[in-house]
């Protein structure tokens, strides 16, 4: 696959490597969290934490739109499965999250409940058009990546008047989630040391460009490192980031300049301002509630809102609480650190949303990591 | 689910649609979020939009930044 | 009047299966001769007994079955119908024997078409007589409209093993290699083609075949050297690895490397976030062999047109954690987890 | 942390199937060690490989197979899970053979409940138990639902002949007795008890059974003059004669006045419009005997629990037009033909 | 069971049987019409024309109500089931009644329509209250013994509110057929020799009672013996006839008095009155348009009607011009005088609707007539 | 189509139904189509309903008169 596979080189990933740990000081511990749950995949997919010196520490973050949507936001698209009219979209991903209670959308589907998995929200028009007596909702979630298909596909139901096509949003916003994490010691500061520097979204950043993040890096002071997420982009990314530790700077430097620019994609932008407006706050596992972290659309759209045209509320549940995932994905405990892991918790029966999306913490460690939990032993 | 593949255009198509390959597949995607495509551009496939082009030149020059880092890292250790 | 005479004949074109299809009647019979017995012809079946009988020599046989229920029923490179049949002579075959008959039952929904199920049938049949199968025995049931998905078939076969032959999963040793037939996921990915909602298309068709030929290729190489045989179908390599792993109380190491993978597989499970690892395959087949002999087992499948693309890729080693991993093309670890979740439904 | 305890343990209780558990990946291996294997065990499927081993002895060996789509899936008497093991073993058994190993392949609906799921597998491994057969080689597939009724089953069975047994339809000859095992359509009546749009409440349950202990009193007495042997189900009676009357080219007469029914299948088969010679029994036989020998054969059935309403009820004649016919009660005559279209869907 | 098996003794009928034998005259012929396919399925089922003398001919006649559809009221029902919110309840005899062109509501069920077999029209209402999101349509059919289920369903509907549930309206009655074939000579006499007396309907004649007949026999002069469907009451109803016949008497006489009376079920018949009103014709297989014949709903109960519902129209649709049904139903035929018997025409694939219900003339030779055909031959 | 078969009243339950005995069959029935039914009284039931109550002492004369017909037919023939 061009623009893949040259990013995936071994010979020049060793060669990283071994740059890196010339360039690093070993007295000092270097604590870098990868935003995305894209680069957690690539770190774990690959084997990087085989390549990197032991004194850099890559902590992951929330960016997996999964990872981060609370249970009750599962419970409510089980009560909209409820109605006997609704047929829900979802990307597949979602199915295993748990809501409440045990439940998740594929105990709803089993049930009876009309789930269907769809890979792009053009699937969900053509459901609309096929089935004209059926509710079609579109489970929305991602971060500013995904927003613009579901945006797009708005702009189209709404030319073609499909009346039988709505939104269940829960698109969120990097940067809010960023500055929510970098703001707030408990969160930022790991063990009372501080995070210094992250990685910043590959995809995202190809819609809202390297310039979101200059006010985060200015005002806090630390430096933002945009890479792809191939292996080649984040250890080159690492690199950078060590460089600018080690030169006491705090800038937004772009690795993925093939895709990324400073202003992100335009058109993209404009789809999205037009359709969602900003929440006043949005429930982020992990984060709590963020200010200005979620997108809802605006009362022009009111009718493709499914929240509105169900008036399906809020709902408020318990997370379990012997589930790690809140100071997982804030980067302050690791998987192995929580008590289910692997014994109650696993994939097919994951308690909290990181053990069910392969980008997720506790998934990533789970298929990536365990390999190094233990030294081999002869079989007794 | 930020998961892209990088694709090639093969065919413009009515109503803001492009059929694209990617090694041998052919896929067809919605190119309402990029301006100005034209065959043989590449971009990143996401849930079934293309959401930005590849700059060919930007690509050329971080691998050869990464050839040379590499490269360094090797010589120097 | 001839008794004979008191049937219209079955319209292929334009019949559909009803529920007097299933139901035991004059009409079921007729289906069942008329269609069945005619893509599948041999003289056990012409005997219409509830059973089919046949001699056996004394020594070990093997039985294995298998339902099928693909989505959809006709896809590049097959259909359910050779696919049942594949499938199951696989099964067999795995263990080292020579397959000889099958049984085929048929869960079929109301209003489907008689010259699909025709094209199924005729393709089983073509798929047995090829492979030098017979499939002696079979059941025909109707089920309401909405019932079913078309067409189920489950299959059962038989076989023989040969004198001093016994692989079991169990037998797999510390340094044992592993090797695998040839590229993986064609047929997964073959089937993902033609699903409604994702509807890419590729040149990769599926890799469904009958593999007792190369398996005989095989133990003449390797004899009791081959430990353990599986294909690995639905949940892939990392399934049937994962398996074995658990049986004979190993770990894996295998080289990402050294796995054939055809470009457009590998692409299409990146667009789709899925591992070629997990996508099943329906002609393909891992064996555990014994270090000394792999060499030669390997040569013989390169021998065979169905191991053409045959590799070693990795070895037995002692974990009492039973992982299975795998170094990355990159030079990193991971483990090669079971599938998790649903991500393919209905693949086999 | 064993390998073990990577994995939370089956909610027998409240689980459900979902897609997972069809996909091949650790939930489906967790299903089917969990809750089939329990039900089963035995050591075949112990060694979890994709095919079982047994040593046979040179001889004559058959092979049967059929689809089990009963609706509703519990029912006065069984359920979908012992009557698949009971039907199967009667194919088997009516070619005179000592029924040997099973294999059992489910088409699982998605929803489907483990408590459902689990009663019938333990039904199935307790009929098989106590007709002294294995179930050694099974498969599980999950569909969408709607796509099918809860649960499909099918399984195959393998049995052994004794020495110079060869029972056929094509065997019977013009003076060979009918004899039945005993009442005709308390199956059939019993699961129409429980249809939905009949619900009518009666004391008739199921007489699904296993007959092979019965076959082998029947040959010990009657040996080689039992010329076939057939289990009424699906059509009934008058399905099985009619086709063995086209398979040996002769005809039957029968009389009415000595076919066994029970007063309350007569009657619901009067309401309903049936014949009960038309509904389907799962532990009942008919066997076609020499005429010398059927009186001792007749004699060993009643001697049999299963038989103990075994009765004469009609011969073959010499019939091109191979009419199976009957003298009513009021001494007129008519013909038993097949079973029109569809009255039953889904008795089996 | 009791009122059943006693009039089935073997014993009793041959003893009827000779007395028939020795009162009948063996100069002449005698040719009685059963009207009802009761009649006819008890006549073959029991095998009476083994015991009655060669001299008694039965004439099977048209009085089985799927027999006697039209292939265009069954066109009219898959209409119906082809609209996507339809479920038509019928009851079972109907599915393989054959429509134009091999149409059959079987294939419509096959093909995907929504048809549900029924036991009792109160099934029907349950379906209704169960699924409110569909239509369901009743195909009523039947002769006076039937149409009463049919209006009480309708005023249980109507009491209980359902909007849902309406009713495809093909109820006949029997006088008026009766009426049709004695008035027609091309009809009644057959070969020029006329039909000599009528086996009258058993459950028909509850509802009606016997006096429904008075005015046909005074008319034409013909006697007529209301029996009962067991083989002893057609044998008793058989000698009756004779007695009548030899004694030169044309009068009504109840041989099934257990159960029928000179006024009938007048409750029964008050449900029938207040729902439904006479057809001003209704066309018959086999006896054409036949006036005041067949029973539509009252203009009050328009809304439960399925024919104004869904405005469907009769169609007018050829029958498969070799099939001799028509011929047959009138008792001018026998079965095995179509070409089509038994080869192209079988119960699994019929042609004409006497094929389909076991109670036809041609469904009911094929099951138990056949047997007389050819004597035995050893086989070759 | 006109099947009927003789059921004795089992049991009167409300809204004109009620559960019927038919050689130990048991059924729920329609009776809203006949007047003063009772526990014991035995009618012809129809797709689900009671269409008429059968006269023991009419069915009783019947068969003793069937009887002698036969009878009769066998002595004289
Ligand atoms: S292992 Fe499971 S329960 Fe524990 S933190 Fe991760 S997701 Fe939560
Ligand atoms: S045999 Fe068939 S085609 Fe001929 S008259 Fe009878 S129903 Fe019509
Ligand atoms: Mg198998
Ligand atoms: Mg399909
Ligand atoms: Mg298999
Ligand atoms: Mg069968
Ligand atoms: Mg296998
Ligand atoms: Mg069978
Ligand atoms: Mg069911
Ligand atoms: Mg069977
Ligand atoms: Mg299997
Ligand atoms: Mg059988």
């Amino acid at each position: 696959m061009k623009y893949a596979d040259e990013f995936r080189d071994k010979a020049i990933a060793q060669g990283i490597a071994r740059a890196i740990g010339v360039e690093v000081n070993s007295q000092r511990e270097y604590r870098f969290m990868e935003f995305c749950g894209g680069h957690t995949h690539a770190i774990s997919r690959y084997g990087l934490e085989d390549l990197l010196p032991a004194n850099i520490r890559m902590i992951h973050g929330p960016g997996c739109p999964v990872c981060v949507l609370p249970a009750s936001r599962i419970d409510m698209a089980i009560r909209l499965v409820d109605r006997p009219e609704v047929t829900l979209c979802v990307y597949g991903d979602l199915l295993r999250a748990p809501g409440s209670h045990g439940q998740s959308l594929l105990r709803a589907k089993a049930l009876g409940g009309d789930i269907r998995v769809v890979y792009s929200t053009l699937d969900a028009i053509r459901l609309a058009q096929q089935a004209p007596s059926r509710e079609v909702v579109f489970f929305a979630i991602g971060f500013e990546t995904t927003t613009p298909a579901t945006a797009v596909m708005i702009r189209i139901a709404e030319k073609k008047r499909l009346k039988n096509l709505s939104v269940f949003c829960n698109h969120v916003l990097t940067p809010s989630a960023m500055h929510s994490i970098l703001e707030n010691p408990k969160i930022r500061d790991i063990g009372g040391v501080s995070i210094d520097g992250f990685i910043g979204p590959a995809h995202v950043s190809t819609i809202i460009g390297t310039q979101s993040y200059e006010p985060l890096a200015e005002q806090f002071g630390k430096p933002i490192v945009v890479a792809g997420f191939e292996p080649l982009d984040v250890m080159q990314a690492i690199l950078m980031l060590v460089r600018q530790v080690n030169e006491d700077r705090y800038e937004v430097e772009n690795q993925y300049s093939r895709a990324v620019t400073r202003e992100g994609n335009r058109r993209a932008k404009e789809e999205v301002s037009q359709i969602f407006e900003l929440r006043e706050q949005f429930e982020w596992r992990g984060l709590g509630a963020v200010p200005n972290s979620g997108l809802e659309l605006k009362r022009a759209y009111a009718q493709f809102d499914a929240e509105t045209r169900f008036a399906i509320h809020d709902l408020r549940v318990a997370d379990n609480p012997a589930c790690e995932c809140c100071a997982i994905l804030r980067g302050a405990k690791r998987p192995v650190d929580c008590k289910l892991f692997g014994t109650v918790c696993t994939p097919e029966t994951p308690i909290g949303s990181c053990m069910v999306s392969s980008e997720g913490a506790c998934a990533a460690y789970w298929t990536y990591g365990r390999v190094r939990d233990e030294p081999l032993r002869r079989p007794s | 689910m930020c998961l892209s593949v990088p694709a090639k255009i093969a065919k413009i198509l009515p109503n803001d649609m492009a059929m694209v390959s990617i090694d041998g597949i052919s896929l067809e995607i919605s190119i309402a979020l990029l301006d100005g495509l034209k065959v043989g551009d590449c971009v990143l496939v996401h849930v079934g939009y293309a959401l930005a082009k590849i700059d060919p030149a930007e690509a050329k020059r971080t691998l050869e930044l990464l050839q040379e880092l590499g490269s360094a890292g090797e010589r120097r250790s | 009047m001839s008794a004979k005479g008191y049937q219209r004949k079955l319209d292929i074109a334009n019949g559909l299966v009803d529920l007097s299809h299933g139901s035991g009647g004059r009409a079921m019979a007729q289906l069942i001769s008329g269609l069945f017995h005619q893509a599948f012809g041999n003289e056990w079946l012409a005997r219409c007994n509830d059973q089919s009988a046949f001699d056996v020599a004394a020594g070990r046989m093997v039985m294995t079955t298998d339902g099928y229920v693909v989505s959809p029923l006709f896809f590049p490179g097959g259909n359910i119908g050779s696919l049942a049949v594949h499938g199951t002579i696989n099964d067999v075959a795995m263990s080292g024997a020579r397959p000889l008959y099958l049984s085929a039952s048929f869960i079929i929904e109301e209003g489907f078409p008689f010259s699909d199920l025709k094209a199924i049938a005729d393709s089983m049949g073509a798929a047995a007589r090829r492979a030098g199968v017979h499939i002696i025995a079979g059941d025909t049931k109707v089920v309401e409209r909405g019932k079913a998905d078309g067409l189920f078939i489950s299959t059962t076969g038989i076989g023989i093993v040969a004198d001093g032959l016994d692989l079991s999963a169990d037998k797999a040793r510390v340094g044992d290699r592993v090797l695998v037939s040839g590229s993986l996921g064609d047929h997964g990915v073959a089937i993902m083609s033609k699903r409604q909602n994702l509807a890419f298309q590729t040149e990769v068709v599926s890799d469904s075949a009958a593999l007792h030929n190369l398996v005989a290729c095989m133990v003449a190489a390797g004899g009791s050297g081959i430990r353990v045989m599986r294909d690995p179908t639905r949940g892939g390599l990392a399934a049937t690895l994962n398996e074995i792993a658990h049986q004979s109380g190993l770990g894996f190491r295998l080289q990402e490397a050294s796995i054939p993978v055809k470009p457009a597989v590998a692409a299409i499970c990146e667009l789709l976030g899925l591992d070629p690892i997990h996508v099943a395959n329906e002609g393909k087949l891992v064996a555990i062999v014994a270090p000394d002999l792999a060499d030669a087992v390997l040569a013989a499948m390169k021998a065979h047109p169905l191991g053409a693309e045959a590799a070693d890729i990795g070895e037995a080693v002692a974990d009492e954690r039973k992982f299975v991993q795998m170094a990355t093309g990159f030079g990193g670890r991971r483990i090669v987890d079971w599938l998790w979740g649903e991500q393919l439904p209905r693949i086999c």
